[in-house]
């Protein structure tokens, strides 16, 4: 952030942005769920190129057992990268911006889940990014919001994930990875569309105040584009007669 | 969101019945941070140094400076770093060992914020392109532990650095000298201030105490810079927050942030 | 040898009675694996990547392409090292956290298999000796877990290594540059192929599923070439093998290699 | 493997060996039991210029306490090389072949323990290789086996170790270590000459089906061989009357 | 130690060392108890340069329970610099030298706590160096002593640490940062007055017989002189009417 | 101050009975240290090595000889790092995995020894001044341990120091490249010996055997140079020392400390 040196052309005198998108306009969404076999629930998830997969466990029994509960169950989250996934290959060890994400994840995905629900248990998330273009964060998050009800996890609302940001001085839509890269701001939203809330929020770079309401404006617009697309995959698992791949 | 601490059901109550009267514990208004004294050069052997004390919350923060080999493509631009610890003698909930999710949280949202505000023009620190630039590490102890860390190591860092001094340094042979005694002022460029409230209930409070924080549904951590722009930003906690409530408390971020910014210039001026 | 796995002494039994009846749970012939379906390309941003489903065991294998200092002592060759995990989707039982000596034995056996054949001409990846030679990192992350992952890593690495293309690069200055665009093809000699037999009881199955890996008492995984040599060979499991199962096992790795072989080298002609 | 480049001579034209052995020859061997005062059981070996010593404690307690099993006893090993065993300086902490090595070896010697003669508890083996010459997974495991006699541990058998292998086109017995570095194929052996059995396999290195087989012969061979050493070590102990070192 | 080559004069002709100070002099000692607000007990000490926290918890609880022992208190101590301590930052991970450090002072501590006091339970001394500037070990110690009285724990004597060392061929107390490193000997003590037991001592370099006596000599007139500043600090915090910064 | 070690109440009564007579449990004076042996050469593929048994603690120690980069700020002297570890094979108690206080201390102890002592002249040891040094690695193996392992890795270091060959070097292209089969001796200054000390109530003896340190209320470690300086020092333990008694345990270490000195002055004429 902070405006690197680039030669790329990130908007265009018609308003056009690097990969052809106008700047309120996602990238291609589309989610699968329950592509797992062993895992409760789980989810495929293609935003733009990122390419992630997420499956879910539980609620199932923690150990060690003085790491639970008596009152609600817990959530644990876990947000990784392939080796494979980036540019140059990345050590498989978690890194501490992979311990970051994973936290702010689990609290983007608190409010939507009802843990009263299973006193005693955990419900683990486990988000595997094999693929990653910008943007990952609220894609897996999106991806798990899936997951977790393909695990039929109860759940008071969907979480969609979707950034908004600043580039060539524009207020832009799902940034991608090089106006991650080239621009001015990137701001992920998580956003409960039923209960209108914004349970994942982050900032790097810089905007003006009115720039800011406008980014959080347009990403909610953004984020209500991908619930939708949630709610058909759920469908399309649970409804949808057939057509497996 | 409560990381590791637990309140009492009726401390929780005696908050809630208070918030719902437009008050809080400790008497302060909804908006209103705590008492913060800046002292800096606490550490007169490190480059830059500062203690911030926030109600009673502590926190040192101390800057080395020393010369570094660039990473391949960054190589027109000096290197900054701040980390963050909480001391074990800060809170008895406080772990030795390797920094679990909350710490290495608290850590990233104190570096990007400074990072990400573009405080340090970082074209002024290089010694030779390529080949060797000036890094700037600022490390945050936590000393004391009453809550709103976040805001504590961001106040404390931004002291600490506005305050440094940089060494001069001389390439021989490829290889950075320093030169004794020679030293500038840090390029700064704009002094970054995070503003951290907590949602309790519907009641959004401005720097919550350690028992604020144990009880809160959710916060929000807004740093912004001298322009009044908003330059990094962290939600945190198990609820979340509406539209109107994010404008709101982006105004608060940047009007209490003002107030900050003050406190922090001026504990560079009574230094000198 | 379980590795972790517990099944239930019901299922044991059901089983061993069909073993003795010459018929396995679900009904393949004892040197049959289950279906393998490989493809390729589907991590498109990394230089070579595949996905392979071996019954409902699936591997995802992605391969890295990168300049790398040689070591001292193998200046005039390349790099290749092969890595696996189970991801924690992958099974309720695999765990996160540092690998334990399951998971480090399926790096190292899958790693071995490819290596040891040969299957890259590492001479042929050396951009100047003892400066810089061509890293080729093939990661592979076990996505859904059914029994016998030493064969899904072997085919998804083999297949993901023979389809990826080495990007061009020059030396300027002592270092490499990547020309952007330009790719070679791989220097491959052979295709290896692992392939994995259980024992239970007296009786020896190819490709065992989850629940035959974890009633059988040894196995052993062998890896063979294009050539129908052995080229690698890993014995593991709380009992032994008599010297005439041993060569039995290797004849029908042979014979049941050259099966997976032409679905791995289908898998590239399908992409083209 | 695969026939690194090298000036040595692995077979001369009377197929005598870079160390003056025959094909089918072992390097010398020599065991001593119950070398230590504080194992259970404990045993060094000499293979070649291999120096192993093993120490064997249990069956005994298992912390923490889930570990154990009710049904039978488990075995736990540690292969480790002291830092000045190899020619560089090896890194003290335990690297990922070590970590392999004791999986296979404790593979190789749990058909010949029998582990349900003590159930709850465990029987750890602790092979430190103090200087190294190529075939140190063999000479662990039959130094292993043999401390685990002394241990008095009830073993169906013993389990004696020898490599095969190729160099220089030929099919060879015991690869030492310029074998290894420069020759064509490593295939060690842990067999049980009683139950004719082998429980230790692995193989780098190219063979064809027929050499296989010559290897696997020749190994098994190599395996008698040292059997008798261990039987003869373990007679020392226990039946000699003294000749204390 | 050793005598690193180095331009600095330790003794000038008349006797003073390079911060000024005679051979059997002290740097300045100011200790000040109850600084933190969490801590049951604390102490800041500025011992020369040096600046160091001392926090103490407990006796509490010991998790695991397994721990603990119900015949006596444990007493944990943790000496740590701060990354900002020292000339180079320093990797914040604990290195092996804070590791001994912190097992040495807390078996200097333990014959001045009464243990027996407080059965199954710990108490735990953190130790954090903020500026460091040689003899961080004995300023420590002393800071450990004043904070654990401060947090109330039964004593039997205070321990005070001083160092005492050779430089330029001369005895000399309290060796600071550049006679450790451009002169011979270091020699940290610690020392209960009332008790008169030597409870921390440690030797970097070479002494003579004789010089060994005299070190000890003078380094015990220091643990008596620091013993004094302890008692004040104390009395200060319990007496005095205020003065609070 | 025990490691971990448990003595029971019987075996304690016994010892501090007999100690109140002037007697030890093995039949040695206060002041006499255990039978040591010590083996040079035990492990001939190294470039030093050392097997030293006192009584019935063991140590082998190997040392490797190899050029190393050298420090910034120490690149006129060779680098010496001496480490310790206690192998599981040596006692029921020992554990795997990273080294906990007492092994630290242990590691730490030795490596002073023979650092402070100045034992090898470290000048001697540059093969190009701040470009290439030799490095020498001390590790000692504890493989038997029946107390006092600070004395016997002390011995065995020394001893194994004492009798190792420095390969000859050159400098070809800025690198070091080995003469094979040429060795000069070591730049021997001196013999470091420690002797350690328990005090048990108050008596105190030299050399304490496991169940002597099981029972003690403190230690003391001194080590001594061939010209009977003190050289470095360690106490350890919950309990003190009185003036007197150091001044004392300082004359019996340079006293004992000459005649285990001539036990390893010997071990390397034995061996030519």
């Amino acid at each position: 952030m902070g405006g690197r040196d680039t030669d790329i052309v990130l908007l265009d005198e018609n308003g056009i942005r690097c990969d052809g998108r106008k700047v309120n306009e996602t990238r291609k969404v589309t989610i699968k769920a329950g592509v797992l076999k062993n895992a409760n629930g789980s989810a495929y998830i293609e935003f733009g190129d990122n390419k992630i997969l997420v499956g879910v466990y539980g609620p199932r029994d923690v150990h060690p057992k003085h790491m639970s509960d008596t009152d609600t169950g817990i959530l644990r989250c876990r947000y990784h990268m392939a080796p494979f996934s980036v540019g140059e290959r990345k050590n498989p060890a978690p890194s501490r911006r992979e311990v970051e994400i994973s936290k702010v994840i689990k609290e983007a995905l608190e409010p939507a889940v009802m843990l009263k629900e299973f006193p005693r248990t955990a419900v683990d998330v486990f988000m595997e990014v094999l693929q990653a273009d910008g943007g990952t964060r609220c894609a897996a998050l999106t991806g798990a919001s899936v997951a977790l009800a393909d695990a039929g996890i109860p759940m008071r609302d969907l979480v969609a994930g979707c950034a908004a940001g600043k580039a060539a001085d524009a207020v832009i839509l799902d940034v991608n990875n090089e106006e991650d890269q080239a621009g001015q701001a990137d701001l992920p939203i998580g956003y409960m569309p039923n209960l209108k809330k914004i349970t994942l929020l982050q900032l790097d770079g810089v905007l003006t105040p009115e720039e800011y309401k406008q980014c959080i404006e347009i990403g909610i617009d953004g984020c209500n584009q991908v619930y939708e697309i949630q709610k058909k995959a759920l469908q399309d698992k649970f409804f949808a007669s057939g057509e497996k791949q | 969101m409560s990381d590791g601490l637990i309140i009492d059901q009726l401390k929780k109550n005696q908050i809630l019945d208070l918030l719902k009267e437009g008050k809080r514990v400790d008497g302060r208004q909804f908006d209103e941070p705590r008492k913060l004294t800046i002292d800096i050069g606490v550490i007169p052997k490190a480059e830059g140094s500062a203690r911030a004390r926030l109600g009673d919350t502590e926190v040192v923060a101390g800057v080395k400076v020393q010369p570094e080999r660039p990473f391949p493509d960054t190589g027109d631009k000096g290197m900054l770093i701040c980390t963050a610890e909480i001391l074990p003698i800060a809170h008895p909930s406080a772990e030795t060992g390797p920094p679990q999710p909350p710490v290495v949280e608290l850590a990233r949202v104190t570096d990007r914020g400074i990072r990400e505000s573009g405080m340090l023009d970082m074209k002024q620190l290089v010694l030779e392109k390529d080949k060797s630039v000036i890094g700037v590490f600022c490390d945050n102890a936590v000393t004391d532990h009453d809550g709103n860390l976040f805001d504590a190591c961001s106040y404390a860092s931004t002291a600490a650095i506005n305050s440094c001094k940089i060494p001069k340094y001389e390439m021989q042979d490829d290889a950075p000298v320093k030169i004794e005694g020679e030293f500038t002022e840090p390029p700064i460029t704009t002094l970054p201030v995070s503003v951290t409230m907590a949602k309790i209930d519907d009641y959004i409070v401005v720097d919550p105490t350690i028992e604020e924080w144990g009880i809160m549904d959710a916060r929000i951590t807004i740093t912004s810079n001298s322009d009044g722009n908003v330059v990094a930003l962290q939600k945190g906690g198990s609820d979340g927050f509406t539209q109107e409530e994010l404008i709101k408390c982006a105004e608060t971020s940047v009007k209490v942030g003002s107030q900050i910014r003050e406190i922090i210039k001026q504990s560079k001026q009574s230094d000198n």
